[in-house]
This record gives C-alpha cells, structure tokens and sequence, in this order.
C-alpha cells in the first residue's frame, strides 16, 4: 500500500494498462496537456488532441472500440455531454443489443463531474443517473484514490461502453484548474479521505456492480456515490454524537446497482437515505427507493439530493448541493419516524 | 483496375432483385415498420463498396440493404433479419434500419449524419490494426446539414484518416426538398476543410467506380479523406408506402382524403392572408407534384444505365439474370419456408 | 363534445392557439408537409421548414423564445433529441435559473415517441422520465385526444419549456407513416380510447401537474402515461375477472409530478403497481416509489417497465414493452402480497 | 458612420478597468470558479457591440464581461453578479460564465459554440417581433468546430437571418493551438454556406468598426448574415490563474512541480519508443513555450493600438482616463462597502 491523489491513482491506472495493451489510446480536448505524463510517454499516437467536436469524437470512439481499440474518451466536462449524447444514447449503449449480443462497444467515457467549487450549474452536474436510465450503460463514480485506479482498470478491461465520472472535488488538478487557480485565497471543502488515501500496489481492480460499505451501523443506511459518500461520513459522526449508529454504503457503481448490498444493509437497519449530489428527481435516488420496495423489506425513506440547477454563488451553492448539516438534519427526522 | 461491368451489374442485379423480395414481404406484413430501400442507389453501392477488401468498414445509414448485399453479406441471415427472425444477421433485433455486421465490419445507423463519425472511428481503428484499410460513410445530402458530420469531415483530415464520405444526393430528404434548406454547394463544404472532393453521376456505376477508385487508392496510401458527391434518385420514394407516392399513383383516392382538410384550412376565416394561405397550398400540390416527377418519373435508373451497355451480348445477359434469380428465389424459400421461422 | 382523433385534437389546439397569438411558429424538419393544414392556413413564416439540424435548430428556438416568440419546435421522434440534447440540458432548462428568475423561456418541444409498431430501438424510445431528471423541464404525456389537445394549449402558453410528447400509437399519422405505410396488412395493437375519442367544444386546457384518475378501485393502483395508461386499464378489466378493483392512474404530467394525486390512491389502495413505457431503471418508476415512500405510507410496490433496448422483431418487442399479460400476472402478485 | 475612436477608446478603457478589478477580487478569493477575462478582446468588442440599438441582441461565450460592459448594462449589478450577491444582475446565479440581460437581449453560454445557434434565435425573433434589429454572435476559433454552430451558420444563410457571426480568433483552445486540430480555413468555412465573410485585424478596433458596420448593414437591410474573422490574444492565458502562465510566470517553482512526473515518465520502462517518448516532452515544452510567448510576449494590445492615435490630445485622454477610473472605483467601492454585501 502506499499513499496517492485521487487523479494519480487513475493516471497509474492508465499508464499501466496503457504499458501492457497497445490498443488503448486516450482521446480528448487538450489531453495531450491534461494528461502529459501519458502523452510524455506513450506519444501523440497513443494520447489524441481533439478539436472541440464532442458530437463527432465520442462517436468516432464508439466506431473505433467496435473495431478493434480500446478506446478511453475525454469529455472534460459531464455537461459537455449533452453535445455527444446521440453517441451515449443511441450508439454506444446499443449496438450489442442491436448486434443481437454479436458486437460489442469496449469503450470508456471519462468525464469530470460534480460541483462544490462555484463554477455554476453548466459546469457542475454529477448525471450519474440520468446517464444510467439508458440500458446498456455502465456507470461507476470512484470516491477514494483505490476505487478511483481501480474502477479505471476495471472500466477499461469492461466489454462493454463504461461512463467512467471523476469528482472535481477529489481530483487536485481539475479542482486547481477549474476552481483554485493557483490562489490560497479560497477554500473549498475538499473530503481528505476522497482526494489522498491508501492505495494497493500493484492497483487491483474493483469490481463493477459492487458496492462497499465504508461504515458499519444499525440505525439507518446512507447510500450514495462520489463526494456524497464523504458527507455521509461526516454526517455519522455527528449522528453518533446523537446517539445513533450509522451506516453508509458507497455504491461505487451507480448501473448495475448492488442491489443485494443496498437490501442487505436496510434489512438491517430499516431506514434508507439517500444522500445524491445528482439531481434529486427521476434519478438515483427513486432508484434505490424502488429496489428496496421490490424486495418487500418495510423501510422509511427520505433523500438528500440536488433539486435544482446549481447556483453559482458559493452560499446558495453549498445549500443546494448535499451538505453535512442538512443530511444530519434530514437523518435525524427520519430516524424519529 | 478497370471496371468489370459485369460484375456490377450482377451486384447491382442482385441487391435490386433482393428488394423486390423485401418489397413483396413489406406488402405481405412480413416486415414492420418503416422499410428505406437502397433502390435507386445501387449504382453508387457497386461502384464502391465492391472494392473494399477483407478489413475495410462500412458506416452505413438507413438504406444500408444494398452495402451488405454487395459486401457478400449472407442473404439468408439479412432476409432473416428483416423478418424480425431470431436467427437473423442480428437475431432479429436490429431490423432493416440496424443491420450491423462485426465480420464485416459494417455498421448502420437510423440517425442521419451518424454514419460519418462512425466511418472516422472505424479509420482511426484501422490506422493502429488494419494499417492499409479504409473506412466509407454513406449518407444522403440532408445528412450534409447535421452537425456531426461536418465534424467528422474535420477530423478525417486534421487525423488524415483513409475515409470515403459517399454524399448519396436524391435532392429530397423525407418530403424537403434539400435545396431548401442548405446554403452554398455541398462540394464546397467538403471543400472548405481542405478535403478532396469529387462529383459524380450517381446513376452511371462506370464513373462511380473510377471516382471512387481514386479516393480508395488515396486513403490506402495514407493521403486522407475523400469526399464524393454521388447523385441518384429513389423511385420508391422516401420509404416504402410513402404517403406522397401514394397521393400521386392513386390521385383520386387519396387526394380526396388530403384535400378535404387541406381545403378546409385554407377557407377558414382567421390565420395568414389569402394570398399567404393560397401561397401554402401551391407549395403543398407543387411539392407533390415536384417530388413524384422528380422521384418516380424524371429518374434514371442505375441498372437500365448498365444493362444497356451489356446488351452485345444478350445470352451471358440472360443467363446472369436467371441466375441471379434462382439464388435470390432461393434465398427467400429458404428463409420462409425454414421450420425455424415462428422460433 | 365532439368525436376526434388524438392527431386532429393536437393540431385544432395549434390552430387555435397560432389564430390567436403571432408569436407562435411552427418549426422542425418535414413540418410543412406534416403539418400542412397549418402550413396552408398560416403559411411558410409561421410554419417554418428547417434543414436536418436539430441541434441548432433546437437551441434557435430556445432563444428565440427568450426573445420574444413562442415557438412549438418539432424533434420529428424523441429518439433524435440526444443530437439536440445540449438545447435541452444546458439551456432551455436552465436560462430562467442563470437569470435569477428575470428571463423565461416559453418554448414547446414536440415530440413523436413509443414503441409497438416494430420500428427497432432508435426510433420507439419513450424517454419522459430521463428528461424529467433535468430541473427547470415541464414533461406531458397525454393518452386520450381530450388531453392531447388540452395539454398542447396549456404547454402553450406556459412560460417555461415544456416537453410535449405525443405517443405514435395513438397519433394515427405517425403510425400511418411509420408503421404500416398504408398498408392492411399490419396491424399493431391500438388504444381505441386513445387514438379517437370525445373532446369539448371548444377545446379546453388541460392543468399541468395534474393527474387524473381512469378508473377508480380500492385493491391497486396502477400509475402511469401514455398508451401505459390504456395497457394498465385492459388489465384491470381481467383483473375484475379474477375479483380485484383496480384504481388507474393517468399521471398526464410527468414532471412536475401530482404527488398528492398519486400519495392519495396508493393511501387508500396500499399497493402501487407502476406501468412505464420509458426504461425502467432511473425513471418514473423510481421516482413514483420515492414520492410514496416520502409520504410515510406503507405500500407494496413493483412495476412493470422497459428494461432494455426496443427489439426490431415484433414479438420481442411486444414482450419487452408493458403488455397487458404481464401487468395482470405481476398485479396478481402484488396482490397476494 | 465613421469610428469615433474616443468613444472608441472610452469603452474598452471602461472594460479593461472594470476587468482589472475583476482579477483582483479573484485574487482575493472572491470570485469563485473559473475566470475568462476579455482582456485582449476589447476592440472586437468595441467594434462590434458599440454600433447596437435597442432591441439588437447579443450571443455571448465565456468571455461575457466587455460586451455587458460597452452595451451598457449597470457595472454595479454586474460586479456584484461575479461576486455571487444576491442583488447582482442574475441575483448570483449565473456567475461570470452565465451573464443574462433581458432588457439588453444579452444572453451567454459556458457552452462552446452554442453562442452561433442562439444568435440565429434571436435573429428570427427580430423578423417577427423587432424588425430591422440584428444579432450578434461571438465565439473563439476553439468553437468553428462544434458542429451547432456549422449548423447555425447554415441556417441563418436559409432564412437570410440578421445575425453577424463573430469569431474572435486566438490562435488558442485552452492548451490546444487550435491550427492543430483544424483543418482548413475558416473563413472559407464560413463562405462554403455562401456566407459574406471577413477577415479583419481584432486589435484594430477601426478596422473592426468599418467591417463591422458593413456587416450590420447588411443585416438591417435583410441581405443576410456576415461572417466576420478577428485575431486577438488573450494575455491572460485561457482564465485566470492559467496554469500554462502560471509556469511561464514562475519557471522555477511551478517547472518543478511539473517537471518531477514528466520526466519520471519519461524514463520508465514500458510504453513507447524513447524518440516517441521525447517527441512527446518536447511538444509539451515547446507548447508551454508557444502559448505563453504568443499569448503574453508577443501581443499587440489593443488598447495602446487606439490610445497611440488619441495622444495627440493628452489633456482629453487624461481626463478621460480619470474619469472612467473614478467611475469604476465608484462601482467598486458602491459593491463592497454595501451593507446588503452579505445578504
Ligand atoms: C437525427 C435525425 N433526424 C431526423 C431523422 C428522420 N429522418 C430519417 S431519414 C431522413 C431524411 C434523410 O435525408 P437524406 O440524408 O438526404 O437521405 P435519404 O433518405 O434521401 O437517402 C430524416 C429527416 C433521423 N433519422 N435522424
Ligand atoms: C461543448 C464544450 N466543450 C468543451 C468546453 C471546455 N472549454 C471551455 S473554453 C474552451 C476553449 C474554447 O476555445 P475558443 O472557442 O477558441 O475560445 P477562447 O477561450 O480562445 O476565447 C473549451 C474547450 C466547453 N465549455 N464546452
Ligand atoms: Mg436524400
Ligand atoms: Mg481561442
């Protein structure tokens, strides 16, 4: 084990299997700058410059991974997707069931995703379950340096097209880029645990479709992915002051959702929230509410999530976005039910 | 190489006599759905798709029968295919609008301009895997005004890629007359990224083959894209049953069920000016006229261009043609009569 | 009351609403044949022509409706808005939040969607969930030419964007048109109390956000849109059969949901069996769950949904949509429960 | 009408000011998020946006603050907008990236190239709604190839829309020299949808005035939209705290941070060839060594390009330069001083 960032667990994640098969390559705006240790070492063959063409590019990457690479695409930002999304909908996640299950799309999405450091709702979306009501995707959002490499290694070995969401929060360098800009004047709240941590050596894969638990409880189950996972965190360590005991799972892998590990864990403690930077409606937090339900386990239920556009003011942003206080608020009164 | 007109022409025969068949299972029910036939166009699938080699791709649209037909596709997996059988080129799941073959390296898409981004993907694959092979994007004209196509043309050539766009111009998109709703020349566009572009009567699969010989050849000797501007026309209209065909074959018929609201609206008491409501109704006969001269009337057709030009020799005519007809006869009694077929 | 098709009732509300106020235009591609008695009636300034670009012809009449007009813009099928998705995602849903509440933007996108008629999975996707994930989006579906009608005149003249979309089963021309081609040789399974039907004189706007009971019972509660709603009312028929009442729901407004509407059946019913249409994971079907469980009522749940890509083959599809068959035996479980 | 530089002058002067208050309160942590500055924009700016009436609308990109700034819009609630006030001109939930003016027609996008399409909205609006008023849209080179705006292009030709397509070009996409990843010219783009295009020097805001007027003119009298070429330089780098800039700015301390990974990988075992290997790190040098050189050492600015033909009269420039910074320290001090700061 050994201690890394965030963004270098998945850099390590990349250049190794880059090292070992010739067919991934990366393709994106400006990779050949935001990803120069592996443009330094693989050259421009392996690491693309693209025009700003998202439409084009990701559809080009969906072609590309049925013919043979392994193609690992950057769209810098998830919102910027909504220019590429013909190549998500309609392409990447359909052509196996098109093929008759006879091809097959090894494609990855990199993306960055989420808010926290006042950039403003075009910048800031997290999507994760948005894009992952389109079947035939797979959808994972890392929170610890470990998750983040090993997910990459996972996403990249994946037959199939996988959206790959990096938390600006977590990453040092999109966050430095996008929000610090070299200045010590501002602060954002960065979770420790998500952006530095232990990560194994050699990386080992995490496995898609399974969550983990990353704190055992028995009073109530806070689920939920990426930056969300650390508020949670921190929201049971006040609950415990309250007297409760907490537990909260990280999904890891938003499409397919662990199921077993979400009813497992509310059998247990019989009261669900749902802690979701994504937006709150027809999202992941319904989700999870109607697996619970299908499994016939009586819960309560309440969710901590994105309801509207994120503002760009840092006050309101930090209201709108899950924060520590309202999920503790939120926890308390369910767990008074 | 030169062209071996027969060997188009059986290929041009061969997709045109399949259709018949498709035709015939569309009007029997067998086949759901909108149903775009490649008739019409075989003259630019011949002249270039029968010069692709093993490792080469197709992106194609939503006409892709002709291109799996020609590439050696198994026309009993396509046929299957198109009856929705489960032992289909595609087990039945993509139909006549999705048909994707891997071994082939053929892909389709229902989303117009899909098919050039496709092709630059397919390129780019084969720059690292097949070096030396190429990808073609077939397309119509309407499709020159998506915007992801325009982008796909820019990345084959800031990335050189050995890709063929085939602009197959029917001049009609649906029921819009293209020239419509584009500006400037579509040679010109390809143009302006600096891309080789070429024009080509459509119809005549000779100059096809030998423009698009051309631009292989280039994309294999690593010199970049090539755009080719291919005219052509579709008799059977945009899909079959096309609402405006059928206006024009039974005008009695079916007018009378358009006129009726048509007629209504005009004379109704609010709205534009009479000038500009009568202004709309000449637009409407005048665009129903325009479309079934231009589509079903006016056109030449690719194979009577090539038959022609092998009539010398009247008997090898007749013998290809009968044999042509028993493989595609074939094909269909194997395809319907197969006990498989309700699976 | 007059019999009407759900096709005539949509373009009469256009009509009246265009006599009545210039600002609305018409625009999408094919529209002045689609729609050519309004294009005959207001001509070629009011029903406008575009070329095959929906992503600048989407984001055009979003800002055309924050300067001045009010454009209903034709998506020919829902399934090609992922090329105008940016329009939709980053701009029309969210100038009125940008703005701080100052500029609004009234603009209807219409749209063709569902399935049945063996078109395959890029052209029958119904998508009302996955679009009502994104703030700031209105979504209506309406089933019956009374609502269709109703429902365009109040999208109309709403201020915010709405989603109007218009199910090809019921629409009599796009089924024509897209699925049998004026053949008799076809035939595909349509609604009759959807496709034609009694509607005022003259038409009446339908509210947003207001759901509408079907049929009323006391066993269950099916909820859902679209051509779901009549799917949903042919089995509690049968279900009658074998003595059980079922209560249907018509959601109509897919967003902003009738949550009162809906938390109200499911009190009194106890059990929520949810028949969507649109893909079943991170959508309607979920968010139905979550509203419930928000309410404190304890339910059974389970849904019957699309969970995969549309299959071209007639009988697949047919089995991966709702179909009546399979809401009754899932119901049946449900209520054994 | 011809350019009064004075005026001229006064307006870029009044943005640059404005922007010079902007960075500090970045500096100070008071602006959150990414910063674009128009430094280095102002005579296209000017050019182009000081010839506006009521009712003409603007399309704006990232880099919104000198059009907001010369149509007028109040400095006060702008300022207050970028420190996130709940008084400011979108109540502090645009932010700088999302400026919205409905009383200006000013609308911006942190979207690339989605400025093109939304110009082509406001332009139709005009035609029914505000006749003879005209749209401008602004973007970077970056975003010629985003397809919508391509597709913008091709529909404001189509309905011979009132809009002037305005293309600051940089020479630079963030980190990307945008000649790289675009082939072609871009004004023939333009031209290739039959446009009128322009090509013109963006430091000279007499120049763009002039090419500017003609485009305008244009567009009132229904002839159709105008691409218009402009070169810039952004001295800034791409946003505020570049980190391209920040290494050039402080080679020692910033190069070593980068330098550490860099060049640990470039010795590691596996991955490509070593000339591959060094290819790659003297691109990455020589990358750092272009945008910066071409964005900070080698750039004409525009301002002194106007303010060297306005010192004939040093008294009025004086005045002028006084006056206009009184104003913005007013401005300035009215935001921060203000009670209602924290609300
Ligand atoms: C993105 C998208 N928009 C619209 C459609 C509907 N559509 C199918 S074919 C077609 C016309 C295409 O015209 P063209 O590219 O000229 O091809 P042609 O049918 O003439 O061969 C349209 C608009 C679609 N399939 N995809
Ligand atoms: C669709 C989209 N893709 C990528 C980005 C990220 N991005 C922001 S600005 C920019 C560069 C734009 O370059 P250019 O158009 O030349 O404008 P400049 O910044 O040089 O003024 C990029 C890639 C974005 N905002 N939107
Ligand atoms: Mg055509
Ligand atoms: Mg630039």
């Amino acid at each position: 084990m050994r201690t890394m960032t965030f963004a270098d667990a998945i850099e390590d994640a990349l250049a190794n299997a880059m090292a070992k098969d010739e067919r991934i390559i990366i393709m994106g705006e400006d990779v050949q700058m935001i990803r120069v240790n592996l443009f330094t070492r693989f050259g421009k063959q392996r690491v693309l410059a693209t025009p700003i063409s998202e439409g084009a590019f990701v559809s080009a990457a969906v072609a590309a991974a049925m013919a043979g690479l392994r193609p690992v695409v950057e769209v810098m930002l998830v919102d910027f997707i909504g220019v590429a999304m013909d190549a998500i909908l309609n392409h990447a996640s359909k052509i196996e069931a098109f093929s008759g299950g006879k091809w097959n799309v090894p494609l990855v999405v990199r993306t960055a995703c989420g808010g926290g450091y006042g950039d403003g709702g075009q910048h800031e979306q997290s999507l994760w379950g948005w894009l992952s009501h389109i079947p035939g995707l797979t959808v994972v959002v890392p929170c610890t340096p470990a998750d983040a490499g090993g997910l990459m290694l996972s996403a990249i070995d994946h037959e199939g097209p996988v959206i790959y969401l990096e938390h600006k929060l977590l990453a040092d360098y999109w966050l430095d880029y996008l929000g610090a800009g070299g200045r010590k004047t501002v602060k954002y709240d960065v979770p420790d645990q998500g952006a530095r941590g232990l990560v194994p050596v050699p990386l080992q894969p995490i496995p898609i479709g399974k969550a983990i638990t990353r704190r055992e409880g028995t009073d109530i189950t806070m689920a939920g992915v990426g930056v969300s996972v650390h508020r949670a965190l921190e929201a049971a360590d006040t609950l415990e002051q309250h007297g409760f005991s907490t537990e909260v799972l990280d999904l890891r892998t938003v499409s397919p959702l662990d199921s077993d590990a979400l009813c497992k864990s509310i059998s247990k403690t019989t009261r669900l929230l749902v802690v979701d930077e994504d937006y709150r409606d027809f999202g992941l937090s319904g989700e999870l509410a109607a697996r619970v339900l299908e499994s016939g386990i009586h819960f309560k239920y309440d969710r901590v999530c994105t309801k509207t556009t994120i503002p760009y003011c840092r006050d309101l942003e930090d209201h709108t976005l899950p924060n520590t206080k309202k999920i503790v608020e939120v926890a308390l009164g369910l767990l008074k039910l | 190489m030169k062209a071996d007109m027969w060997f188009l022409y059986e290929n041009m025969f061969r997709s045109r006599l399949f259709e018949a068949k498709v035709i015939e299972a569309w009007k029997e029910g067998k086949i759901s759905g909108e149903m775009h036939l490649s008739k019409g166009e075989e003259a630019i699938v011949a002249g270039t798709v029968l010069q692709l080699q093993d490792g080469d791709a197709m992106a194609l649209d939503h006409r892709g029968t002709a291109p799996m037909v020609m590439r050696g596709v198994d026309l009993v997996l396509l046929f299957r295919e198109f009856l929705g059988h489960p032992n289909g080129l595609c087990a039945g799941k993509g139909g006549h609008m999705h048909l994707f073959s891997k071994e082939h390296l053929a892909a389709s898409s229902g989303i117009v301009g899909a098919s050039g981004p496709a092709a630059v993907g397919f390129a780019l694959a084969a720059q690292y895997v097949r070096p030396g092979k190429v990808a073609l994007a077939f397309f119509g004209e309407g499709a020159m005004n998506q915007g992801m196509l325009l982008e796909a043309m820019n990345l084959a050539m800031v990335w050189k890629l050995p890709v063929v766009f085939i602009c197959k111009d029917s001049k009609w998109a649906i029921t819009t007359l293209s020239a419509s709703v584009t500006s400037g020349s579509l040679v010109e566009r390809a143009l302006s990224f600096g891309m080789a572009s070429m024009k080509v009567d459509g119809n005549d699969v000779e100059a096809v083959w030998n423009t698009a010989e051309e631009a292989i050849k280039r994309a294999r000797a690593k010199q970049g894209p090539t755009f080719l501007h291919a005219t052509c026309s579709h008799p059977e209209g945009h899909f079959l049953g096309d609402p405006l065909l059928r206006i024009a074959r039974h005008p009695v018929k079916e007018m009378k069920k358009v006129a009726g609201p048509l007629l209504k609206s005009v004379t109704k008491v609010k709205g534009g000016s009479v000038i500009k409501r009568t202004g709309g109704l000449g637009t409407v006969t005048s665009l129903i006229g325009k479309t079934t001269k231009e589509q079903v009337f006016d056109q030449k057709d690719p194979l009577k261009v090539v038959r022609s030009k092998l009539e010398t020799d009247k008997d090898r005519l007749k013998k290809l043609e009968e044999s042509v007809n028993e493989e595609i006869q074939n094909v269909v009694n194997n395809v319907l009569t197969s006990s498989d077929l309700k699976k």
